[in-house]
């Protein structure tokens, strides 16, 4: 992992911009990563016109996990919903600027999880890989 | 279709290079038992051990990334050989066997109760044998057998009379380890399917030698081994479709086959991992992958018509040896298998007078003991070929079998024991 | 006793002179989740495959008689080596989960019944702990579970008011897989069976480190892992005390456990056959004999000493790190084993960085989830060792931690997550 | 195998001497070699002083199975059952005259496992290896 693009992950991780909750929310979903027992959870709301106005995550874990949530959050808040059906793992990847093995890849991947588990109307917990 | 080059081939294979006695060439008919190994598939095992060793899934290092990386990619190529629709259908077990008593252990149990009928055929391999009887005295669940012409086929009038009487599964061998018969597989699936039963499918025999679709057959479940096919020990393999396995309840309980363990509770993780209990055979599993490539790089359709092209020469050449019969179909419906019995001389002998010059072959009842009895015999001796065979090793087997009949030959009063 | 060189025995470990990046060393310290293998143990698998692999038991022919005799060689020697009172108590499985599986499916079914009493412990692994939940929810047996205390030892008094309510089985580990704690079992397995109990001792994490005597503990069933103790993946063992074992019904069927099979009916064949159905793990069986005549050469004593050592020197240098907190007893009290937090950093992110340096360890739960919870923590790092281990990696593990400091101090907000 | 050993033995097989059945028996015990099929009985009349007058296998099998029954019945005929049950692996290897490997083994010590079987007093199939 290059230098630069660890500090900007641990300075998230640190420094989370989006961590928090939102109460009342319109979308709620969380899950973990089994391997790790890294957790996140992720609240929206959003407006008639199905875009998000807020979001924010929560829950603990690597730095991976904690950072690559936070700049999710991020990446969505003003976006329809359709568009945020239409992130990807590469999206998630780019944002975080960095390559990862197979496990962490899993970390790094737990938050779009849990955001695709949410859009797309899953109970808590049944999102699966596919979803990526 | 190309032709192999079996002279090349065999140098793929060290130990065809042995001699078993001195001066006497190893020559490997007993292929159906268990394969020889090319050194490409120890290689890879070896580079394993020596590079990147780790056990996977939980770990972040080097090590342990390389490792689950190749421990994945070889489910992901072992899935495509036998065209599976998503490598989590793959489930690794110990061998066959294992592959079998899974289904009937998580499957079996949660769907069979008392009266369920299950079909298997009197050409089973005790593998597919043993895990239903267990059940049945365990659940009272009701086995019927598809009977074995003398001709050594199933009697498919029979199969679909009990179809009829509305089965929950039908279990059978794709390839017969003795007979060497190859069942019409895709319609019998077909055919259970349309009587509302599952078909499982005993694919030991058939993996290592036939092209196998499994999505094309429609097989519900799928076991095979990974010994059979060029790949090491201590593996073996579990079709399933997804929606099916993702019904089961677990299996084993253990590490990795869990999402989360509190005390007194856990949640089952994913497929594949739910039936993975434990560390797998890493080591093995990337041999079998190694092995899978090379047996596709050399094609599937090559090998099979490559033995379909020996046993009909084996077959030709074992009718002129006087007291030899042999069991099963002819050439065109079976693949490289030939059991025989000889006449007043004991498959054992037979065995041992062979091995004496140098030539491997099984004797007993190879597992399939209902056939042996059903053909009123209690041993066979088994000839059996893969694509490192040619028609010298046949040539070399006859030669053997004149030998067989000058040792017992003096004395003239065969006591018929071969087939008693 | 002679103390180790550790430089020779590094050279025969081929892994060990791998760069893991250009120009940094693998600093091998994850030998709790699998161990790296001397080139003996590889040379004898590749023997058996390049010079005399057949399938075993069946065959008559001189590779089949090679391959039985080295197979059952290496059972008589892998009992030896735990002094099992003979080698048909020795069960061969695909790994020490499987073992512990074999036990709650054919014991358990056929002893425990509703309202039964199964004693296990906190600091279990996930794969002493699922098979028993499984059993639990399919009977109704009833599970307690002997806390651990602040300091990482099993509380004893606990233990003992437990066995007071007659339960049927203890089943305990001898050494925690994150604690390192090693529990009394002779002690243990005496009041167990004091009290009328059975006990499975989970000796994954002892036979590959401690001089382990089963007749001296007394238990009545021990599973272990191959892949642990220097010995290739795919292969458990299960050790049983014969008569448990006779009485016990077969857990898989197919061949080789069976004596005799009939349409319908099968007769079940001898100890250790009974409970190995199918090809069995030939090449891995064979390397296991290798791998425990490699350690039984240097001597377990040695061997446990100088882990002793090392644990030792290794507590002392991690308290200097600040941030840095290990669990479990002290170096008298446990094996090769640290597990710890970092303050501020997640265990993923300490196992990445020491990555970085080519050290190797573990982040995560270890299969022990119900310990992490205790302690509640989700996840800890960790270092285990083993005998290729020395002074010099603990060095090598310090500097590292230094580095994960220096990376994650410049901005100090730490968020205590690694213990959240 | 070497070649007199084994002519003994093919003609033993061929031409067994102690083959058949004794109707009444004093003794009598069979089983199989699950391996391979190989099955021996073994009848024997014993007098009022435990001597063995007289003795006869059946069944069928190998060579190796066959004749190591017939040469077994053969020695204990006028024996004492003491003596009989002294017999040892060794003496059954001996008189056939070969080495072999572990699966033939099997087949050779069939008959001595019947005989201990019966001489021991057990229920039909229940003589373990350890016999021997
Ligand atoms: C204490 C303990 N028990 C059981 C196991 C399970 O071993 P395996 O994964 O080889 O089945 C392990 C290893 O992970 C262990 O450390
Ligand atoms: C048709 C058939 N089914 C099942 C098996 C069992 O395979 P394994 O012993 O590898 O479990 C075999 C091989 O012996 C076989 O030939």
């Amino acid at each position: 992992m290059d230098d630069l693009a660890r500090e900007l992950i641990i300075d998230r991780y640190q420094n989370p911009q989006h961590k928090g909750r939102l109460d009342p929310h319109d979308l709620g979903y969380e899950d973990d990563n089994p391997l790790c027992g890294d957790h996140i959870r992720i609240e929206l709301r959003v407006d008639e016109n199905d875009v998000v106005t807020e979001a924010v995550f929560d829950g603990h874990g690597c730095s991976i996990s904690q950072a690559s949530a936070d700049l999710l959050v991020e990446k969505i808040i003003g976006k329809p919903l359709a568009e945020v059906r239409a992130i990807t793992k590469d999206d998630v990847l780019e944002s975080l600027g960095i390559e990862l093995g197979p496990v962490r890849l899993k970390c790094a991947l737990l938050s779009l999880k849990v955001l695709k588990g949410g859009v797309y109307g899953l109970e808590a917990g049944q999102a699966s890989d596919e979803l990526l | 279709m190309q032709t192999l080059n079996i002279e090349a081939l065999k140098r793929d294979f060290p130990i065809l290079a042995r001699e078993v006695h001195e001066g006497i060439p190893l020559v490997y008919l007993d292929s159906a038992a268990t394969s020889q190994k090319p050194a490409g598939v120890l290689d890879a095992m070896d580079t394993y051990y020596r590079r990147y060793n780790a056990n996977i899934h939980r770990g972040v290092h080097k090590l342990a990334e390389e490792a689950t990386g190749a421990y994945e990619s070889a489910r992901e190529r072992i899935s495509r050989f036998v065209n599976a629709n998503q490598a989590r259908e793959i489930i690794f077990t110990r061998n066959a066997t294992e592959a079998i008593n899974l289904v009937a252990y998580s499957w079996g149990r949660k769907n069979l109760t008392k009266g369920d009928l299950v079909i298997l055929t009197e050409m089973e391999h005790h593998s597919n044998l043993v895990p239903w009887y267990i059940l049945a005295e365990e659940r009272g669940i009701e086995l019927a057998y598809v009977p074995v012409t003398p001709e050594g086929l199933l009697d498919l009038d029979t199969y679909r009379m009990l179809l009829e009487r509305k089965p929950k599964l039908a279990a059978f061998t794709h390839m017969s380890n003795v007979l060497g018969t190859i069942n019409p597989v895709r319609e019998m699936i077909a055919a259970a399917h349309a009587a509302g039963a599952l078909a499982l499918i005993d694919g030991a025999q058939a993996v290592p030698h036939l092209p196998v679709d499994i999505q094309e057959l429609d097989a519900d479940f799928y076991a095979f081994s990974s010994h059979k096919m060029c790949g090491p020990t201590g593996l073996g393999i579990l079709y399933g479709k997804e929606r099916l396995l993702e019904a089961m309840p677990p299996f084993m309980g253990g590490g990795d086959m869990i999402k989360r363990v509190e005390l007194g509770r856990f949640t089952v993780n994913d497929l594949p991992h739910k039936f993975e209990a434990g560390t797998p055979a890493i080591a093995e599993v990337i041999g079998l992958g190694a092995a899978v490539e090379y047996l596709a790089e050399i094609g599937m359709e090559a090998i099979h018509a490559h033995e379909r092209q020996l046993i009909q020469y084996a077959l030709e050449r074992l009718e002129e040896v006087p007291g030899v019969w042999v069991f099963g179909p002819e050439a065109s419906q079976k693949g490289g298998v030939a059991a025989f019995t000889f006449d007043g001389v004991h498959p054992h002998d037979v065995a041992e007078i062979l091995d004496g010059n140098g030539i491997a072959v099984r004797a007993g009842h190879h597992c399939a003991m209902p056939l042996h009895q059903k053909f009123n015999i209690t041993a066979t001796a088994r000839a059996s070929f893969y694509l490192y065979n040619d028609h010298r090793d046949v040539d070399v087997l006859i030669e053997g079998l004149y030998k067989v009949r000058k040792v017992f030959g003096k004395n003239d009063k065969p006591q018929g024991q071969a087939h008693g």
